[in-house]
């Protein structure tokens, strides 16, 4: 390994977490409250700061002052280790996501391997770990059903998610996701197949299952990020919290970290898998100068923005899923759905002329 | 790769290995091979291995111990984490175990390759997937079939015991 | 009365709101209606009283058999006697039962005369409730309630008459509130043998006042407060200091003298603020004395002993109660037990005085005795002496002579050096001719008390204990009654409840076993004590139980007599030295 | 009794339940997209705006001790209300007048009057049930201190929220 790609892959894991991640999850909550409020008719925050702008930073010092507690009968060293690895997985997802074109020649995407989507998955999946411990170690009953409906409901969900995106690496042909990224900006978006080749009738016969994917993914996403509708796994009527009812301060900032995290990399992902990553039709790559190199990463966050503002939009207009309608869909639906999809993808690719 | 990376990441392997065997607590237990199975799959990245390694995070990692410390924590087997050692039966199993490693020893220094230093990889950066893919569907296409015909049978086989009898 | 032998009285039948009754002869009507579920309002009757009958208050409808000509009653259908009812109303209070009398007492006759005295005792009774100590137990207010009418018709002024009056150095007239009843009176003339209250001018102007010259001052002068039905006789010490429905009543007995009157407690957030007599006619019918009403404020007092103390480096420095009962006993356990002597306490309970000769027998000591208490009775109820548990002391420190009589023997040998450690639990023997340059060269002087005096200070160690408003325990009175003390009040600071103290040190000393609950310790005592054989708290109940007639009791010795009044005489002799110097 | 829910039968189209689940999305936008172009009408922001000019007379804010007209504090210490008062908010202790006051015929008066507004939970009992016309709930909530000491009113702070009643019954002043 030479030293510049040390010192690049640094500076992009220290800009994109520090510069990006961190502050775009501090302030997702506060647009969450922003948005929850515009649209339940009130201001929401709008105390600290112009706008209530500095809020996040104001919950940051609440959460960090407010007493530790640690449960007399919790199991310590496990009820510690959870928070964190609530956080984890959602970070280290965004190593794969191509979040920009290049930027003097550095492509914008700190590990660009060749199992992208895979890793993706793989890492997402550990993510249940945090919340089961949690819920596990704690030794209340709450926090405990709350750890073992997330449990099953990621399983459930991650079948899903997989069989979702198999139509996409099929069009493309590699699980890259900068090959994604580059297979989108030459024939179109996934979503919407208005650039590139979309005179081809062949193309738009695959917009049909290229929606149908896009709808399982996202609603998968949904699942995997704890969102409503399905936050069963904390579910504040029903289990006072769940899986975070026996957490206080830092630790439980860090669950409250670890959920909008993993919603900005969800984000991440359905942009770059169905809405072009950095692509904006019109506006060409890095190698035209670092300044089109900056607008392409822009172009990647607003588009990720928007999808938060989804997430969000959805979270205060669906109610909650019971458990059993939430087991019920994500095994006797979505996955079925998913899986027709790739036969029907398979066999127009399989007559598809010219691939 | 660096060989300070092969260490850590085999002795990782083997201490949470010895964890999984020697924690009183199940959950403990099951945490602990979720982190050896992390260390295998590092070590398989470390070959370029990136597809069976993720695979083996997907998988093992992330659905199977999913699995299983559900299924752990719905038992609640708090008798196990006070059940005491049967020490003459690990010490047999000691036994069995150290007999097992000095055979492999035994053999495998036998062996006339195990001598000479392993051949590069041919394309360090190969797309793996692609290449499992066309073994899978090639070579190896009855077998996977057949696997696959397995698994169907043994998910139904499955299904069938554990269906409650409609009263 | 109807607790008097029925088999020596002739049972008289009697109709009372038309259902037939059998009354002994001699009970009055308003106790017959009574006894018969019909309580008839009164004011100036009280059972223990005479009847003047001028409250009115009681009147029912009442009549005689029907006679026929054969002057014999005529029978009803029913087979029951008719009855002639006579067309004015009768008082209640001041008739005896007859054969075959009946008596309405709600009838409209009566409701309307209830209805017309109750209008008239309110004519000039001020309508100050708000201020009125009386209020909430005020039969004004009740029974206005009960068989009054809502709203006045007299619109005239009122007649003013004195307020805020002293009668005496414990009681207060309100002259406006008196409904003339004369129930004070009456008591002042039958049981206090006082004389002194009267009424003076006529009509609406007639007040209550003392006899010219005098005061209401006997020691009997705040039962006149109790019989008050309303609030023209107050307390001076509980005037204006808490409304009565405040009050948290427990029943307990008094443990100023030998009698041991019933009494209730009236607290308040552990605060006491009035002791009041409860009925027993076994023991003090329905009175108290003033003295004993009033012994509980040195309960409050600034020198009550809060904190476990021993005494470090020639000081006495506050500890916590284990380290305080371990240097206890510590100190103990240097001597032999000849040279350990023990003070207990005629004040103590039974219990307490178990526990006490529990530890002398673990440390092996024989001087053990309590204080005699003498002082002037009368033929009321305060009793010479003065020592609520003189006979439990009797009783269970099992010696030979009588409590009291080794008192003398015991500061002697104080004084000639032979006893080295002392423990005086709940008395200050200040008094008994040991001086105190003599106590304070002691090397172990163990003094438990509740208050903080001479003896105190020059104490090794101090343990705060209760008084006996804040425990619980039995004591026997002068007559051979054995009875229930409760608490009312938790003991303020750390002090402590004094048989978990002994409790304590007995172990501490390396004797005794675990008792947890004072009942266990009323259980030993029945094990080792006959007289308490087969009792426990619950059985005493709230009146007591008879366990000694007093003929069993060992005749006084007169030798023993002699010692305690020696005893007695260096006490007063000292008592007035220090009362001189001060 | 278990009750059979009668459910409605829903036609493939609701089945389906995205034609709802757009329309669900469609009214809280509309929310959203009001409240951006600034046509939303919100709630009074508090401490800015306040009610006080408009409370209604039977507010019950926080309990206060009135004097009458002759300036004297009509409370006579009768504890009813420290007797009602449901968290036991009212710690009176009373005493008596001395007989050189202006007032000696009143003959009590509250020596302490404490309401501890930690406690108080504005229900109005101890107004109702004094006897005196001495305690009234005034317009005053927003109750602060930073001790919980702050927060026990005594009775000068009482009478400071009180001030003076008039037209009400003076029945200690006139021959009774």
């Amino acid at each position: 390994m030479d030293s510049f790609l040390i010192i690049t892959s640094l500076l992009k894991i220290v800009g994109i977490l520090f510069v990006v991640i961190l502050p775009m999850v501090s302030y997702a909550v506060y647009a969450e409250r922003k948005v929850s409020a515009a649209i339940q008719d009130r201001l929401g925050p709008n105390r600290v700061g112009p706008a209530g702008l500095f809020q996040p930073i104001a919950d940051m010092l609440k959460l960090l002052l407010k007493e530790d507690f640690t449960p007399r009968t919790a199991n310590t060293f496990y009820y510690w280790l959870a928070p964190c690895l609530a956080v984890m997985p959602a970070i280290i997802t965004i190593a794969v996501v191509p979040f920009g074109s290049t930027l003097l020649g550095v492509p914008m995407v700190i590990a660009d391997v060749n199992i992208g989507i895979l890793f993706v998955f793989a890492i997402a999946s550990l993510g249940v770990y945090g919340i089961v411990l949690a819920g596990w170690a704690s030794n209340s009953k709450y926090p405990f059903l709350g750890g073992i409906r997330s449990s099953s409901q990621m399983i459930s969900y991650e079948l899903s998610l997989g069989l979702a995106v198999i139509p996409v690496f099929l069009l493309v042909g590699s699980l890259r996701l900068t090959s994604v990224v580059q297979y989108q900006i030459e024939h179109g978006w996934f979503i919407a197949p208005f650039v590139g080749d979309w005179l081809n009738p062949w193309k738009w016969l695959l917009a049909v299952p290229m929606i149908i994917s896009f709808v399982v993914f996202v609603i998968a996403i949904f699942a995997e990020t704890n969102r409503l509708p399905f936050d069963l796994p904390e579910a504040e009527q029903e289990l006072a919290g769940g899986y975070h009812t026996e957490y206080s301060s830092m630790k439980f900032a860090l669950f409250f970290l670890g959920e909008y995290a993993a919603m900005i990399t969800g984000s991440a992902i359905i942009a770059t898998l169905f809405f072009g990553g950095w692509h904006f039709p019109g506006i060409p790559d890095g190698s035209h100068g670092w300044i089109f190199g900056l607008i392409n990463i822009a172009v990647f966050f607003a588009k990720v923005a928007a999808l938060i503002f989804v997430f969000m939009w959805v979270r205060w207009t669906l109610p909650r899923f019971r458990y059993d309608q939430l087991m019920r869909l994500g095994w006797l639906f979505f996955f079925e759905i998913a899986l027709v999809n790739i036969f029907i993808v398979a066999a127009i690719l399989a007559y598809l002329p010219n691939k | 790769m660096s060989p300070f990376l092969f260490w850590f990441f085999a002795l990782m392997m083997l201490v949470f290995g010895i964890a999984v065997v020697v924690n009183r607590n199940p959950v403990a237990s099951a945490l602990s091979l979720v982190v050896s199975f992390l260390g295998l799959a590092a070590l398989f990245v470390s070959l370029d291995a990136y597809f069976i390694g993720i695979i083996q995070v997907l998988v093992y990692a992330g659905a199977v111990m999913v699995l299983f410390l559900f299924i752990i924590m719905l038992l609640g087997l708090r008798a196990e984490a006070r059940r005491q050692i049967n020490w003459l039966a690990s010490a047999g199993a000691i036994a069995v175990a150290l007999a097992l490693v000095l055979q492999i020893f035994y053999v495998v220094g036998h062996f006339k390759s195990a001598g000479q230093r392993f051949p590069p990889l041919a394309r360090p950066m190969t797309d793996d997937v692609r290449n499992i893919g066309a073994l899978l569907f090639s070579n190896y296409n009855l077998p996977f079939q057949i696997i696959g015909v397995l698994v169907l049978v043994a998910t139904i086989g499955v299904i069938l015991l554990s269906r409650r009898e409609p009263r | 009365m109807s607790d008097q032998n029925p088999s020596s009285q002739p049972m008289l039948n009697v109709q009372i709101d038309s259902v037939w009754h059998q009354f002994p002869k001699g009970t009055r009507i308003i106790e017959a209606c009574e006894q018969a579920g019909s309580y008839v309002p009164r004011y100036c009757y009280h059972k223990k009283l005479s009847s003047p009958g001028n409250c009115r208050m009681c009147l029912i409808e009442m009549g005689f058999p029907r006679l026929g000509p054969d002057r014999k009653s005529e029978l009803g259908a029913d087979g029951k006697p008719l009855i002639n009812w006579m067309p004015r109303p009768q008082i209640s209070c001041a008739q005896d039962v007859a054969e075959g009398i009946g008596v309405r007492t709600n009838s409209p006759l009566v409701k309307e005369c209830q209805r017309g005295v109750m209008e008239f005792l309110l004519i000039n009774h001020p309508l100050d409730c708000p201020i009125c100590d009386q209020a909430g137990e005020c039969r004004l207010q009740e029974f206005s309630v009960d068989f009054g009418t809502s709203q006045s018709r007299f619109l005239e002024h009122k007649v003013k008459k004195p307020k805020n009056a002293v009668l005496g150095p414990r009681v207060t007239l309100d002259d406006e509130r008196c409904i003339l009843c004369s129930r004070c009176i009456r008591f002042c003339q039958e049981i206090a043998h006082d004389d002194v209250l009267g009424f003076v001018d006529r009509g609406s102007y007639t007040v209550l006042t003392a006899h010219p010259g005098k005061e209401l001052e006997n020691n009997y002068s705040l039962n006149t407060v109790d019989i008050c039905p309303v609030g023209a006789l107050t307390s001076t010490d509980f005037r204006f200091k808490m409304r009565v429905w405040f009050l948290k009543e427990t029943k307990s007995i008094c443990t100023s003298c030998a009698t041991g009157c019933n009494t209730i407690i009236g607290t308040r957030e552990d605060v006491i603020y009035r002791q009041t007599p409860r009925e027993n006619d076994a023991v003090n019918s329905c009175w108290m004395c003033d003295y004993g009403r009033l012994n509980f404020k040195y309960l409050e007092a600034k020198k009550r002993l809060l904190e476990p103390q021993i005494r470090r480096e020639g000081k006495l420095v506050h500890t916590d109660w284990s380290t305080a009962i371990a240097q206890a006993a510590l100190q103990l356990k240097q001597f032999s037990g000849t040279e350990i002597a023990i003070i207990a306490s005629g004040r103590m309970t039974n219990e307490e005085l178990w526990l006490t000769v529990q530890l002398a027998q673990s440390l092996g000591t024989h001087y053990i005795d309590i204080v005699p208490r003498r002082g002037r009775g009368d033929d009321i109820l305060l009793s010479e002496d003065r020592n609520p548990n003189t006979n439990g002391a009797r009783l269970i420190l099992g010696s030979a002579s009588e409590p009291g009589a080794n008192l003398l023997a015991i500061a002697d040998a104080v004084k000639s050096g032979q006893i080295k450690a002392l423990a005086i639990l709940k008395e200050n023997t200040m008094h008994l001719g040991v001086p105190l340059e003599r106590l304070a060269q002691l090397p172990v002087f163990i003094a438990m008390n509740i208050l903080s005096n001479e003896a105190t200070e020059k104490a090794t160690v101090v343990l705060p204990a209760c008084g006996f408003v804040e425990k619980r325990g039995s004591m026997i009175n002068g007559k051979g009654r054995l009875q229930r003390l409760n608490r009312a009040v938790r003991p303020p600071g750390n002090a402590r409840d004094d048989w978990e103290i002994l409790r304590d040190l007995i172990q501490a000393v390396g004797g005794g076993d675990s008792l947890l609950s004072i009942d266990d310790v009323f259980r030993r005592i029945g094990e080792t004590v006959p007289q308490f054989a087969g009792l426990t708290f619950s059985k005493i109940g709230d009146l007591g139980v008879q366990i000694l007639q007093m003929e069993e009791l060992p005749p006084t010795h007169p030798s023993d007599e002699e010692k305690i009044e020696q005893a007695v005489a260096i006490q007063a002799r000292r008592r007035a030295v220090r009362s001189e110097s001060t | 009794m278990a009750i059979t829910v009668p459910r409605p039968k829903l036609n493939w189209r609701e089945r389906m339940y995205l034609p709802a689940i757009v329309a669900g999305l469609a009214i809280t936008i509309k929310h959203f997209k009001n409240m951006l172009l600034g046509r939303t009408k919100v709630t009074m922001q508090y401490p800015e705006e306040k009610w006080d000019s408009s409370l209604p007379d039977h507010y019950r804010g926080a309990p206060a001790l009135v004097r009458d007209e002759d300036g004297r504090v009509r409370c006579v210490a009768c504890q009813l209300c420290e007797f009602i008062c449901p968290p036991r908010a009212i710690k009176i202790i009373p005493d008596e007048i001395p007989s050189t006051d202006r007032f000696a015929k009143v003959e009590k008066y509250p020596e302490e009057f404490d309401i501890d507004m930690i406690r108080c939970i504005f229900c109005g009992m101890c107004e109702e049930v004094c006897p005196e016309q001495a305690i009234f709930l005034r317009k005053d909530y927003a109750i602060t201190g930073f001790t919980r000491a702050d927060m026990i009113h005594d009775k000068e702070k009482l009478l400071e929220i009180g001030g003076v009643i008039h037209g009400v019954i003076l029945k200690w002043n006139e021959k009774k």
